[in-house]
């Protein structure tokens, strides 16, 4: 091997992307590990996603290890024995050839058993946590929780459970609320496509097929609130179909419980008035049920979010808006199609008319 | 790529017009050069060329609508394409990249060096094959033309029923989607019922199976997975289909369907599917790595088994696609304990290409920069695979970014860039001269830097739960750095493209490659470069794996190989390659007779988008497209394989390339490829 | 040339093309009977309809069988896989077996055999 | 596609007409490197696919028939099992009829030949026949294709294999014709075996399906 001094500049200059890519690489790497995302599963926050995490650390590892051994081989291969004559144009006179090796059994039946062996130390810990997030609690140990998946929007309901404080049952949408440190046993149903439930923090995701029920378990940590989002493509607005998930602790999970099973009073005066008169009226309550007052809906009517409580929420429509934001609001009943393949018709409403229903839906509490 | 040639048409012996049927479908096509041959060859290369020339152009319009897409998502809230239109935009970059580029790109590769490789002349079943081609192209341009006649489909390439039902998809994109696979997959089927039975039954003597080349070998397995995949999602689109065009009721979920129906025969499909679309470009990267490592392949029947039981493999693992969709835990664990033992296979041959570079005498020409790069990047796809295997956790990664970023591992880092290391590789081959390998360094590194700038920022905002086919997504995710930065990448790879686009333009004028420029190992090296019509002049007898390498080398006391003085070329080759210290083989080559041009291979299979137009906007149009189809089929059955008026005057076809230099003409003259005018 | 000696021609023609003569292939009387134990079975199928109570468990293993040995004896026979090159068997019945391995799993995870 | 590929196989001694095809170089059947010909590899291969596809519809039905109907009879209730079981018969007849045909091709037997590529076309078109009758039988019982699951998977299979066996018929016919004028020599046998190959196979098919689909109950 003669390696002159020229052709080694060239072979530096020609290596010279290679670093300079690295460098920057490791940059996006640390830029990208620092910021705070809240739907970071390697951050978990609950005991499901925990048992997860666990689970892929090791294995994460275990690919960072072969990733080292095979680029290293590569690389090593490439600095070593790389030609440094000039062949670009004529590959025959490269000169003297190499040791022409065919191959090597033993080598080969090495590196097909040396995988096949840390493969199978991954199944073995893979295996018994299929099962254990698969299992059924219970019942009376977790919170039961009905979750309904809709194009564009999620629906919950929580059948009566005593031993959580519910005594009559409770129904919501779009923001979940659980209590901290309790398992909670989802059942899933679709209404209409497939859709998947997924609060990264909380635990992986389960998809919501029509027709067919699954279950699937959360549980958080800590009090707070959790981003998550449909993960399954739903047609337009599937970006647009995020949720929440709101842990409480002993206290105000109680709180939130009594408020949610208490009946909105019916406005008798004012603006609220008018607008509890022109719910009807606009058709609202041929999709919307508000619990003591708008209890049926029209059949043909797509599903739609119940409204009893609507002002709990802090976000709504898919938990793409701010509840808190009036505007947000606003424009929502001025264009529900805002919210691209939104399945909430209503016809143009004056402002007035938005004003008075705004009222009203501010005491839905 | 020039597809046109000016040369007078075959010289007639009155020198008067003949008459002519205005069609032209009655009268045997008979010029194998000009505009007119494309439409009517029966050769395999020329086949090949269209493929490949067709995946190119699709290529461009993948790439164009992901970066229409990486546009899109380059900041949260983008407003670029709006939801309808972004959703158009994935399922059909995917449908693209999947059906019509890398799936026709490897037809084209196997078109055209399947019969080179083994010694034959051309393919079992030649008209056949230009059916399949045109068949292919039609199904693409359908699929296309969705565009212009009310909106592309937008359910995502693996559209999920229910979504891909009436009730939820009322326009006409799903429908295109659902016929214009099933076109696409027709021709896929004959394309692969007809490279088995060549590779199978076309082998030169001596060219037993365990002296095919390793590409022959992994077009092979992946075409045996081509035949039995493709009926599966045959049936998938065809319940579709009736769910769509004739209320069936497959999908229906009020009727009592189970969606999962749906995504079982998609997966069965679809997991084959994208062995399909690797093994190829493994057989490449298997021929082009031992060329410039100047070594044979280490362990050849390693290499061989582990593609095969890879291809075998494959028909075991489909739910992992599937592990969040409620299957239960039994099925999920065991598909999960089959998923990761693919790895294994996979395993060996990346070790056995590092061990074909150990001790070798690497030449790093852009094909191997490729071809190494693909052994460094797919791993990286491979093992991000692993981790999906993992099924609980993969409850977390599934339909989120990092399985972006896998699948553009394997695909663009396997699949791509195989592709193109063997259009570096084979382009002196098949056009007579090489593409200029400054421009191709510089795309190599361009392409290089691109990929992974748009596709390892991927595995990050995926594992920061960046849900994938999001139109959108709001701020405060921490995702935008990355995102930017992945739409940076992917302008880059576009830029590297354009380069290969130039460098595809300019090298037109570089100087003849010669028959053997890469000192090859297997038999294409052997024959003239664009091979003539017929491959070879004599038929080889082929007595080693990389035959041509031996008739080159023998070896010295030591086992070194050392050059021949003498060896003989295959076929009658240029002043270069015969100075470079190749004999030429002398024989008498007008006693070849090939197959000539038939026009019903294009009539027939423009009877198949007729039908489609016709199931979905007027019956009247599926009548016409049957009764084409029927006339085609008795027309290319009835028709005799060789024309009886034709004379000897077609057998003398040219490579596509030629008569653009001086240089290349005398090089036809001298391969005996001018036959045409002699015979007439 | 009567149709006789045509005939004769042919026949000798096809001989010499064909790797293995006649004495390969069953005659017609073979394929006659093959068919007739084909009918004989599917007999027996049939009549298994008008006894399924008293088959009981055995219905549908026995229906099986003898699906198969049908399945069998017409590929074997008529097709002439018995007689003919053993890589016709292995394409064909790789694909069979695929089938049957694929759709049966498939079937399996829809908890279908109970 | 059998049919279409025909032509290019050479043959030995052809009579007049075909006599251009001997010497075509790119498909010498009988110096292919098994020694196998080109065309029945390929039926061979493509009748391994087809398995892959009626495995497919027959999946379907199975899952379908075991799930309750929201309408209409559950197909299992109207079935017309001696019906059916004649009409199975039929099919299966046709299969020796057709390696009939084919031995007597092989013995230079044209006129035997002939009568017995027909039989097996009518043998063919009485089962289609039977076919569209049970059809319009089960559409009067109330179960048409949209009706429910089961009837959308039963009318989607079985047609698929009608449309098949029809197919069939064609191919047959189209042999038929091809002797009459004297273009199917015993040369060409091999064409009808190839034909035959085909029709035995969906013959086959109709084997599975009417144990699984009809037989067995749900
Ligand atoms: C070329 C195409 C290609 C290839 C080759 C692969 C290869 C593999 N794929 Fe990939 N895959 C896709 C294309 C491909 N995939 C596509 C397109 C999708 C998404 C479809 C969609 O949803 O749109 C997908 C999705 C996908 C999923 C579903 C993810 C989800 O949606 O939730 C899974 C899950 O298991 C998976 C696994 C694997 C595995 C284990 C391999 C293995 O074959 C990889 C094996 C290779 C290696 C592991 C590297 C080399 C090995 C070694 C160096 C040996 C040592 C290694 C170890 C000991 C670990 N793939
Ligand atoms: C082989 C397959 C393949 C290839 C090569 C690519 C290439 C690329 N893919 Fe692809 N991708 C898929 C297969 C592939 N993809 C699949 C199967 C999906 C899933 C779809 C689904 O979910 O249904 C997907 C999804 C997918 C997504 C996710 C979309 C989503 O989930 O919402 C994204 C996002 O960034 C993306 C980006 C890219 C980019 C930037 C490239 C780039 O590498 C493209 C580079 C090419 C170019 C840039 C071409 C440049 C062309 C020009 C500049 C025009 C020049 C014109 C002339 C010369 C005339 N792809
Ligand atoms: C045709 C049915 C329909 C009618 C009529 C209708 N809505 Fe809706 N509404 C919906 C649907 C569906 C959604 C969920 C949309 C989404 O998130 O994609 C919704 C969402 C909402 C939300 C957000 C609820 C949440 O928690 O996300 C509010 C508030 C609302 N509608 C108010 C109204 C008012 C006020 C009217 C009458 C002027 C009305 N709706 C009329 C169907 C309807
Ligand atoms: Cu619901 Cu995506
Ligand atoms: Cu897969």
């Amino acid at each position: 091997m003669s390696a002159t001094t020229v052709t080694r500049r060239r072979h530096r200059r020609r290596l010279l992307p290679r670093p300079w890519f690295l460098a920057v690489a490791s940059l996006v790497l640390l830029a990208g590990c620092a910021s705070d995302a809240p739907q970071d599963m390697l951050q978990p926050e609950g005991s499901f996603a925990r048992t997860l995490d666990n689970l892929f650390n090791p294995i994460f590892w275990v690919a960072v290890l072969v990733f080292v051994v095979v680029e290293g081989l590569i690389v090593y291969a490439i600095v070593k024995w790389r030609y440094r004559g000039d062949a670009d144009d004529g590959v025959a006179d490269a000169g003297e050839m190499p040791a022409q090796l065919h191959g090597n059994t033993r080598l080969e039946i090495g590196w097909t058993i040396l995988p096949a062996l840390v493969l199978a130390g991954v199944a073995v810990f893979t295996v018994p946590v299929v099962f254990e997030l698969n299992a059924e609690p219970a019942k009376g140990e977790a919170l039961e929780v009905d979750v309904t998946g809709a194009q564009f929007w999620w629906g919950y309901e929580y059948p009566s459970q005593p031993d959580f404080g519910i005594t009559d049952g409770i129904v919501t949408a779009n923001e979940l609320h659980i209590p901290a440190g309790q398992r909670v046993y989802l059942t899933l149903r679709s209404v209409d496509v497939i859709h998947s439930f997924w609060a990264p923090k909380l635990n992986g995701k389960r998809d919501v097929v029509p027709g067919r029920v699954h279950n699937w378990l959360l549980e958080a940590d800590e009090p707070g609130v959790y981003s998550g989002q449909c993960a399954e493509f739903c047609g337009v607005s599937h970006a647009n179909m995020r949720l929440k998930v709101v842990a409480h602790d002993a206290t105000s999970w109680d709180a939130w419980v009594e408020d949610m099973q208490e009946e909105p009073v019916e406005p008798v005066s004012g603006l609220a008035a008018e607008g509890f008169e022109l719910f009807q009226q606009r058709g609202c309550s041929g999709c919307h049920v508000v619990e003591g007052a708008y209890d049926e809906v029209a059949e043909d009517a797509p599903a739609a979010p119940d409204l009893t409580h609507l002002f709990s929420r802090d976000c709504f429509a898919g938990c793409i808006y701010d509840l808190n934001d009036r505007n947000e609001l606003e424009a929502w009943l001025r264009d529900p199609q805002r919210k691209a393949g939104s399945k909430m018709v209503v016809g143009q409403l004056t402002e007035a008319d938005i004003d008075a229903l705004y009222a009203y839906l501010e005491t839905l509490e | 790529m020039a597809l046109t040639e000016e040369r007078p048409p075959l010289e007639l012996a009155a020198g008067d017009e003949p008459v002519r049927n205005p069609l032209g479908a009655f009268t045997r096509p008979s010029s194998s050069y000009g505009w007119r041959s494309w439409l009517t060859t029966v050769d395999h290369k020329k086949i090949g060329i269209l493929y490949g020339a067709t995946a190119m152009v699709f290529f461009a319009l993948g790439g164009l609508e992901a970066l229409l897409i990486r546009a899109q998502l380059a900041q949260p809230n983008g407003q670029v394409l709006d939801p309808q239109v972004y959703n158009q935009m994935f399922t059909m970059h995917g449908t693209t990249m999947v059906f019509l580029v890398i799936m026709p790109m490897l037809a084209a590769f196997s078109n055209y060096l399947i019969p080179l490789m083994i010694g034959a002349r051309d393919v079992a079943f030649p008209r056949l094959n230009a059916l399949s081609y045109w068949v292919f192209l039609f199904g693409g341009l359908f699929l296309y033309s969705s565009f212009f006649l009310g909106g592309a489909p937008d359910g995502g390439w693996f559209n999920y029923a229910p979504l891909s039902g009436v009730a939820y998809s009322p326009g006409h994109g799903i429908d295109f989607w659902t016929l214009g696979l099933q076109i696409t997959g027709i021709a896929s089927l004959l394309g692969a019922v007809n490279l088995i039975t060549t590779c199978l039954n076309m082998r030169a003597p001596g060219m037993t199976l365990l002296r095919m080349p390793v590409f022959v070998w992994m077009a092979l397995v992946a075409q045996f997975l081509l035949l039995f995949a493709i009926p599966v999602i045959t049936v998938a689109l065809f319940l579709l289909m009736f769910d769509r065009l004739f209320g069936a009721n497959f999908f229906n979920v009020e009727a009592g369907a189970d969606p999962l129906l749906w995504q079982h025969l998609f997966w069965i499909f679809g997991h084959p599917e994208v062995y399909i679309l690797v093994l190829p470009a493994f057989g490449i990267v298997s021929d082009v790595i031992p060329t410039f490592a100047r070594k044979p392949l280490f362990g050849y029947p390693f290499m061989v088994f582990s593609g095969i039981a890879i291809g075998f493999m494959g028909w075991g693992v489909w739910a992992h696609h599937m592990f969040a969709s409620g299957i239960g835990p039994v099925s999920v664990a065991a598909f999960s304990l089959s998923t990761m033992f693919i790895a294994v296979p996979t395993g060996v041959k990346i070790f056995n290409w590092i061990g074909t570079l150990w001790k070798g005498k690497l030449i790093f020409t852009t094909a191997m920069l490729f071809a190494v790069a693909l052994v460094s990047q797919f791993t990286i796809g491979g093992l991000s695979g692993v981790m999906h295997s993992v099924a609980p956790h993969d409850t977390q990664q599934t339909d989120t970014y990092f399985i972006v970023a896998h699948f553009h591992y394997v695909l663009f880092g396997g699949s791509m860039f195989g592709i193109f290391a063997g259009i570096y590789y084979w382009w002196p081959k098949i056009f007579g001269h090489k593409l200029s390998e400054r421009i191709g360094k510089a795309h190599f590194w361009m392409m290089f830097v691109g990929f992974n700038l748009t596709f390892g920022p991927m595995h990050i905002v995926g594992l920061q739960g960046m849900p994938r086919r999001t139109a959108t997504y709001p701020e405060g995710m921490g995702w935008d750095l990355m995102n930017l930065l992945e739409t940076i990448g992917s302008f880059l790879i576009a830029i590297s493209f354009l380069m290969w686009v130039y460098n595809v333009a300019v090298s037109r004028k570089n100087p003849h490659a010669g028959a053997d420029p890469w000192d090859g190992r297997t038999l294409e090296w052997a024959t003239s470069s664009p091979p003539p019509a017929h491959n070879f002049d004599v038929e080889p007898t082929v007595e080693h794996l990389d035959d041509w390498w031996h008739r080159k080398y023998g070896e010295d006391e030591q086992g070194r190989p050392v050059r021949r003085e003498r060896f003989t070329y295959l076929s009658r080759v240029d002043e270069a390659s015969r100075l470079a210290g190749g004999d030429e083989p002398d024989v008498d080559v007008s006693a070849i007779h090939l197959p000539s041009p038939s026009y019903w291979p294009i009539v027939l299979a423009i009877g198949l988008p007729l039908i489609a137009y016709g199931l979905i906007f007027t019956y009247w149009l599926a009548a016409l497209g049957g009764v084409i189809i029927i006339a085609g089929a008795f027309g290319l059955g009835l028709e005799p394989s060789v024309d009886p008026d034709a004379g000897h005057g077609d057998h003398g076809d040219h490579g596509p390339d030629e008569g653009h230099d001086q240089e290349l003409a005398e090089v036809g003259a001298a391969s005996g490829g001018d036959d045409d005018e002699e015979a007439s | 040339m009567s149709e006789q000696t045509t005939a004769q021609v042919e026949h000798e023609e096809y001989e010499a093309q064909t790797e293995h003569g006649a004495h390969d292939h069953p005659g017609e009387r073979t394929y006659v009977g093959i068919a007739l134990i084909l009918a004989v079975l599917t007999a027996a199928e049939v009549a298994t309809y008008y006894f399924e109570d008293q088959l009981g468990g055995l219905l549908v293993p026995s229906l099986i069988i003898m699906m198969i040995v049908k399945f069998f004896l017409v590929v074997a026979w008529f097709m002439h896989l018995r007689f003919d090159s053993n890589l016709f068997t292995r394409m064909f019945v790789s694909g069979l077996l695929l089938a049957v391995g694929v759709y049966l799993a498939a079937l399996a995870t829809f908890r279908f055999f109970g | 596609m059998s049919v279409s590929e025909q032509t290019a196989a050479p043959a030995g001694a052809v009579p007049e007409g075909a006599a251009h095809v001997a010497h075509d170089a790119t498909t010498p059947a009988h110096h292919t490197s098994t020694g196998l010909s080109n065309e029945k590899l390929a039926m061979w291969l493509f009748l391994g696919s087809e398995c892959l596809l009626f495995g497919g519809l027959i999946s379907t039905f199975l899952l379908y028939r075991t799930r309750e109907v929201t309408a209409g009879p559950p197909v299992g209730d109207i079935y017309d099992i001696p019906f059916t079981s004649v009409s199975s018969f039929v099919l299966l007849m046709s299969s020796l009829t057709m390696v009939l045909a084919l031995s007597s091709i092989q013995r230079a037997d044209h006129r035997r030949a002939r009568t017995w590529l027909l039989t097996t076309a009518l043998l063919g078109a009485t089962f289609v026949a039977g076919q569209v009758y049970e059809f319009t039988t089960f559409v009067r019982e109330g179960l048409g294709y949209t009706t429910n699951l089961q009837g959308s998977a039963f009318y989607t299979l079985t047609g698929f294999h009608g449309v098949h066996v029809t197919l069939g018929i064609l191919m047959l016919l189209s042999l038929f014709v091809m002797s009459l004028r004297g273009r199917l020599p015993s040369g060409r046998a091999e064409t009808v075996e190839i034909v035959g190959l085909y029709w035995h196979f969906v013959d086959i098919v109709w084997i599975i399906i009417f144990t699984l689909v009809y037989l067995i109950p749900a």
